[in-house]
């Protein structure tokens, strides 16, 4: 399930509080905690539900198109 | 203070004294004096005045409470009972008929069938107190009639103008009989 | 780098947030934002109204026309911007204390008026922000700091009372069902009246706590469990129903509203004229 | 017949008049004799000149309101009695951190609680600066004539605008009921202050910045081009929260500040044969009124009697009373309380007179007669 | 000379009561006296307590211990009394701008709590006391000295409102049916629990003159003529209903009383003990 | 290890504690930072002893609700800060004019609004005596340990039943968060003093009677055999409303005079190395700590400081502060507000000596250093 | 309808205010008011139902024992 | 004032400090001591304080906070850095190994493993307070050692007292070794 992608999977640590929702709810398991803090564990997986994203109390976590790299 | 003339108009609730009173002080307006006019309360807003005061002057109003009045209006017994020794030396009292006319030789006092006028003559109850202006004006010319007239008609419901036109008439009739 | 979104709407230098880890109010409040965005509405028409709370400090983080009222008092203030302006959009933020506790009387009277003003309760069943006493949502026979033996009030149904008092959009969601907040809020803000949505929200650092309700992600996974769609309610036994609350619309309807009401009044005198 | 502009008004309707005057486009309150005709007046009037009036729940919710409706861009009034006045409190103090102009008039009846809720009193004049918790900066007007509850009410409205602070009009039963001839100033008489529209870049905006010596921040509304935010809690420049000591004093200095150096603006009032005077008569509002005719009767009499009436109660006058204070042998504060005004006279006095009071709060207009005695006395 | 029932509940002293010729709430303020009567309490059990208005002046008139608070909060000081001393029969009278807008929030509460208080509401739909201003139960479209262009609010039902917030006896009747007012007390004040009766009044002063309702008579003709029971209501074609009200009693139920679920913590710790 | 009774407490708690040996038997209030531990401990400790708690939905109620509960017998108190101590004011001219005894905790925070709510602050000085409407008595009293605080929350409720008033306990951020060592006083140790139950037979009875120089009147609970009115309107010793004027004047002068009458029963206060002192400090709550090390720290130097601690705020002590002044050349009012006690302190001093003021409203504890400096600069 | 009546119809003038409720309610047309005080036209209708002691605002009217006259 | 020693422990909210600082002011009065001890707060009382404070004397103790200290523990890096400066000269600095040794050659540095013995030795990460209250006491000799047992042993949770007892007994280990 590695097809094209539109978006990317980014994750901003620094506003990671690391409560775990988005790993608890992702559907595919692509996440953990490390260190207290969110980590793709494997990306490969993902099938950018949206689900971390909308469920992520803090913002640490979403899809974005590539202009959202930069920011 | 001696060109002040202090008016206590007083009566039961509903007889539109303090309508009485605007009137009165607006008319001495009209002649170009000064007036204040207040009143006071029952327990909140509640249930209306019991009686509206006017002072007129030629100077300034500082004080603006009457306390000992030169001119005494009671259209009610209660009212005459409990205002009565407000009234000056030499004082005016101007009472319906069915108001005891009271042991005082210090005073003048004019008792005059002012509620039998409105209820009867002009069938109107409710201009007992255009009836009461008129006669007080004519007893102590404490405004001009035309400015008591202009003030009347400035302030009475539209369509009651005649009503109340006449209600002045009959008051100065009342005198003048 | 941020999302565009939360880069769009929110004022990046005051984030991260100072809630707590896992706390839902920040689901929620990102949910509105989405509504907002969706609806392609001007920023400097929107104006976002919270009283005083963990949930109230959403507006200092969002990038609108944004007021940090007193404790109770987002309602009456919202009131005041609202008549002033009618042509803002309004939403109050607030929590179970400040919107039902202490603001009770605002919120009642605002939605008997219709007032054209979106409220969104972040719901968690206790005071967060003084650290965790009994709301009037707390269960009873559950705790808070200021309900040692369990609290004996009865809890309040928000949207119950809210629809008892006359708004006229109704609508439950929680911080777990985020999409249904953002479609919820987004019916709400189109809709010309006073609107409310109760948007049930997880305290882990003090409800959870004092309540033995685990981590955030039991608590999600609570809100994830306990809840039926209103439409599907009718349909299930009652067995099913237990224990479970009820998520989504549970009243719309057209009414005059206020600021509509009172603009007549104005018209009427300017034909005068 | 008089002119057309000369009428017969109550105190309370000659406050609605001066707020239109002065531009006030919006009315939240909850009515309260003795101030309720404000109320009924304003929402007769205000849909009239295309503003807007609402009865709300309560008093808080009512200067909630106003509030609300001068961030959004009116000019917002209330109006209120004792208990009002005191379940105001809480706002009254968000207005003065968030500084946001508002006019809020109490006319004053007997406390404390319902008391005598229609009888004439002064006594929320020391409530009307320390009413709410912590300090804050106020402004208080009282006006002793229906004339001067219009005038005084386009002041309190051009206070708040410039200085974006509450202001509050002291007015009593007594004022606010009695009917008096008033001369209604035409427009071009009347001068009208505006908040100071910002005119910074969008982006280098911060709503609570000022410049150099200028110490009222500009103020933008809601729905402009501005987007902003404000809170009742300790903030800095930007409008944001802070707990930084620093920020903390620099926000108390600057809005006490934004009074206290410009009081002589604010300071209002009257002397009436004061030059000569050997006693001098402290008093305001109604009380005021009966002080004058003492003060002619003392005269009558050869007694040398004068009379300083403040307009601005709030900041205290301590230049002028000081001065009258000074020059005079013997000072009497006349008021319908138990003695509230004097306490401030007396700290700015009674280092260089005697300072004494003719105080009464039972209900009733102090009259001539009794300061007439009080002057006697001393 | 006075009647019996007058004698032993009223301070005769303070008889006749200040309230206009033509007034309900005299009538209503009977009806709870009989109530009591026919109840036998002793006098010195019951406490009524009031807040600010035309209405909540009755405590001074009646024979018992009697409260008269602030403006709107008669419900928080009866909750202060019956906490203290939960054997008082407490009754609140209030009226519609006391209970129902600065007060709103206190019965909301109340109800929620479920404490045994017996509320009566003396509604004539205006503030009385301060001349006429519109309540929040003042009609939309009618008038008051607040409203001189008719009011655009909506105006409560508060038996709803009460139900709503939880109020576990909920019944209305009117200043005409005095005797469905004395029956609803009686069953208030028999419900163990937050029991609200709205008894719709009339002030022919203010609200009668205003909307030119005509005198007292003709009030109490209206409200002869525009009720229906709401045991007949179901029964009754729609037409039948239309520009009616319903009295009756609309909703009863048993549930924990809050000062006997208080009870129980305390009965806990002496049992420790 | 330590004496059973002696213990690491919190201000809050002690304060819960004192209560609870005074006799409380009834909490309502509502939840607010610095104040909320009062609430939640008393929540925990009534059931046990037979007493009530219950959270409000507001400020508003709880007040309200402890007065309904002392009227029905129980000893009644209410905790809170700033915001909430503005929602209260309203009901607290209710308990002066009803004379309700009851105790209304106040732990300060930075203020104005929302202000800091974590900060300490004394900002509410004023408004603990003029926050509500109209003229009326107060008692407030100012704990600068965790001990005192004990000790003042019994001498409130003492003060409260005896006067039949509101005693305020202003306190704050920094005596009710912070720990200390406590001895607690036994039982036996503690003067409780009860509202007196009225003797007189049921026909006669007037609940608002007072004979020859009594000021207070009994007071009978709600239930009793005695029944009776209340009201906050101004009312005869029947307890029956009266719109008299000198049943206004003699009732408004009798609950004014059982406080100042008794000043001397009232005067709380400690004087420091005073008597020699060339310069006063005049420092209360937790700024008397600051204070005191100050005074330490200025004899180690040489120079001749004292301190005065007023632990009675309200009334102010007079008689004290006019000696103090007079015997001393400078004093110093330190105080965590821009200026709220000074202002009585010049009032009674400034005749006699100078007063300047060392203050501070930043949410910041004034610190020992701080008053140094001021005292070396006057 | 004179029969046997039990209770006596009383009035309390001083208290009247004369609403005319009464009188409007009365079933029998028993009452009327006179100088706007209420007066008994005629004792002989009434039926002793009640219903002015019910509606009067007042207390100025209703149905007592021979004990209730002396007070 | 010259026995007064002022101690301040900071770290992140939920390490248990102010907790720590209750049984340290609780073990000076096993003592006989006088002790004071206050928190700084967040916003409302939300989140948790980030620093405890304990002031121990033999004498009265009036200005109740802690400027300069003599003691400061700092279980985070960023609590280091915001409160190194309010350590006094020739102060005692405890730190966990986790925080860069500062480079201030005026105070004694101890860094010690103290996150770690909780989570790895003790099992349970919550314990590092106690562990902490260990380290100093063994270092400074503040409190006996009795006293600090009893006061650990008065505060925290009934079934926990092995746990603490052990986190005691560890966290003396960890300066002897
Ligand atoms: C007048 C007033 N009373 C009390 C408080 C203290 N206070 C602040 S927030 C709050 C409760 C917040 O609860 P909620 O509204 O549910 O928000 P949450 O923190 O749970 O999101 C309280 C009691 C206050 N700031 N002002
Ligand atoms: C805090 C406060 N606000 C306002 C008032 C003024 N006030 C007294 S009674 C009243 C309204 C009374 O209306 P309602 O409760 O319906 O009683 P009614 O007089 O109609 O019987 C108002 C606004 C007050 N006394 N106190
Ligand atoms: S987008 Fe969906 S699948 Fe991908 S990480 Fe997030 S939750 Fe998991
Ligand atoms: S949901 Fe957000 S804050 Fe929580 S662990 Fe995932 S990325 Fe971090
Ligand atoms: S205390 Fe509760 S509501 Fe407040 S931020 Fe923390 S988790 Fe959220
Ligand atoms: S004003 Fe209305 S409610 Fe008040 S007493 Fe008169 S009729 Fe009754
Ligand atoms: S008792 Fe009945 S019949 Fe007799 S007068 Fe009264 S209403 Fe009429
Ligand atoms: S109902 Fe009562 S007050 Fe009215 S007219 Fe009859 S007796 Fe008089
Ligand atoms: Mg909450
Ligand atoms: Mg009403």
């Amino acid at each position: 399930m590695t097809a094209s992608k539109e978006k990317k999977l980014y994750v901003k640590k620094d506003w990671c509080k690391g409560c775990n929702i988005c790993v608890a709810f992702c559907p595919m398991n692509t996440l953990e905690l490390k260190d207290g803090k969110i980590n793709i564990k494997d990306i490969e997986s993902c099938t950018q539900c949206g689900r971390c994203e909308l469920l992520c109390p803090d913002y640490a976590i979403y899809l974005g198109g590539t202009e959202d790299g930069k920011k | 203070m001696s060109n002040q003339c202090e008016i206590r108009l007083s009566g039961s609730g509903g007889q539109g004294l303090i309508l009485g009173g605007i009137i009165l002080a607006e008319a001495a307006l009209n002649d170009g004096k000064n007036a204040v006019q207040s009143q006071s309360y029952g327990p909140e807003a509640r249930g209306g005045a019991s009686k509206a005061e006017v002072i007129i002057s030629d100077n300034d109003i500082n004080y603006p409470k009457v306390r000992e009045c030169d001119i005494l209006l009671s259209l009610t017994q209660l009212a005459c009972d409990e205002y009565l020794h407000t009234l000056k030396e030499n004082g005016v009292l101007v009472i319906d008929e069915s108001v005891k006319t009271p042991d005082r030789d210090d005073i003048k006092v004019y008792s005059l069938p002012i509620l039998k006028t409105a209820s009867e003559k002009i069938r109107k109850p409710m201009v007992a107190n255009i009836v009461a202006l008129a006669v007080i004006n004519q007893i102590t010319k404490v405004t001009t009639k035309e400015s008591l007239e202009g003030a009347v008609l400035k302030r009475v419901p539209r369509g009651t103008e005649d009503i109340n036109t006449n209600a002045l008439k009959e008051g100065f009739n009342l005198v003048n009989a | 780098m941020t999302s565009t979104l939360v880069e769009n709407h929110f004022r990046i230098g005051k984030l991260p947030h100072i809630w707590c880890p896992g706390c839902g109010h920040g689901i929620i409040m990102r949910s509105i934002a989405v509504a907002i965005d969706e609806l392609g509405y001007d920023k400097n028409d929107v104006c976002v109204v919270s009283g005083i709370g963990c949930s109230s400090r959403a507006p200092g983080y969002m990038d609108f026309n944004t007021l940090h009222t007193l404790h109770g008092r987002a309602l009456a203030y919202a009131t005041g911007v609202k008549m002033a302006n009618p042509d803002l959009k309004v939403i109050v933020i607030t929590g179970d204390g400040d919107c039902a506790a202490i603001g009770g009387n605002h919120l009642i009277h605002a939605s008997r008026r219709n007032i054209d003003i979106t409220t969104v309760v972040f719901n968690n069943n206790i005071y967060g922000m003084t650290g965790g006493q009994y709301s009037p949502t707390t269960p009873t026979g559950e705790k808070g700091t200021t309900a040692p033996f369990g609290n004996i009030d009865r809890n309040f149904d928000l949207c119950n009372l809210a629809k008892g008092a006359g708004a006229t959009y109704v609508a439950r969601s929680t911080a777990y069902h985020a999409n249904m907040v953002k479609q919820q809020v987004k019916a709400a803000l189109e809709n010309k009246g006073f609107s409310f949505v109760e948007a049930v929200s997880i305290c882990p650092t003090y409800y959870g706590r004092k309540n033995k309700k685990g981590d955030a992600v039991s608590m999600m996974e609570y809100l994830k469990n306990s809840t039926v769609n209103v439409k599907a309610a009718d349909k299930l036994p009652k067995e099913k129903l237990e224990g479970k609350f009820l998520v989504g619309e549970f009243y719309k309807s057209e009414e005059p509203e206020y600021t509509e009401e009172y603009k007549k009044i104005i018209d009427s005198f300017q034909k005068e004229r | 017949m008089a002119k057309n502009n000369v009428k017969l008004m109550q105190g309370n309707e000659a406050c609605v008049e001066g707020a239109l005057a002065a531009g006030m486009k919006f009315f939240a309150g909850y009515p309260i004799t003795p101030s309720t005709e404000i109320a009924e007046i304003s929402s007769l009037r205000l849909p009239k000149v295309g503003g807007k009036f609402i009865q709300m729940e309560d008093e808080i919710a009512g200067m909630a309101a106003i509030i609300g409706g001068s961030l959004a861009g009116l000019k917002s009034m209330t109006a209120t009695s004792g208990p009002g006045f005191s379940l105001k409190q809480e706002n009254l103090g968000y207005a003065a951190i968030a500084e946001v102009p508002c006019v809020i008039v109490n006319v004053q009846r007997g406390g404390p609680s319902t008391g005598l809720p229609t009888s004439p009193a002064q006594g929320d004049i020391m409530q009307a600066k320390w009413g709410t918790h912590g300090d804050h900066p106020i402004i208080a007007l009282s006006p002793s004539s229906v004339r001067e509850t219009f005038d005084l009410t386009v002041k309190a409205f051009n206070f708040a605008e410039k200085y974006r602070t509450p202001v509050i009009l002291l007015t009593d039963e007594v004022i606010g009921h009695m009917r008096e001839k008033i001369e209604i100033p035409s427009p071009d008489e009347i001068e009208i202050i505006d908040r100071v529209q910002p005119k910074s870049g969008l982006e280098e905006y911060k709503p609570y910045e000022v410049n150099e010596d200028q110490l009222v921040p500009d103020m933008a509304p809601y729905g402009g081009e501005y987007r902003f935010h404000v809170t009742g809690l300790v903030h800095d420049e930007t409008g944001f929260p802070s707990n930084d000591s620093n920020v903390a004093e620099s926000l108390l200095n600057r809005i006490m500040k934004k009074i206290d150096n410009n009081i002589d603006d604010i300071a209002l009032y009257e002397e009436y044969k004061l030059e000569d005077a050997e006693v001098a008569i402290i008093a305001y509002g109604s009380t005021a009124r009966s002080a004058k005719s003492a003060v002619d009767m003392a005269r009558a009499e050869g007694i040398k009697a004068g009379l300083f009436r403040p307009m601005t109660i709030w900041p205290f006058l301590d230049k002028q009373v000081t001065e009258v204070s000074k020059k005079v042998d013997n000072v009497i504060v006349a008021e319908m309380n138990l003695g509230q005004y004097v306490i401030e006279v007396e700290r700015a006095g009674n280092k260089h007179t005697k300072v004494s009071k003719c105080c009464k709060a039972n209900g009733q207009l102090i009259t001539p007669d009794e300061i007439l005695a009080k002057i006697k006395e001393v």
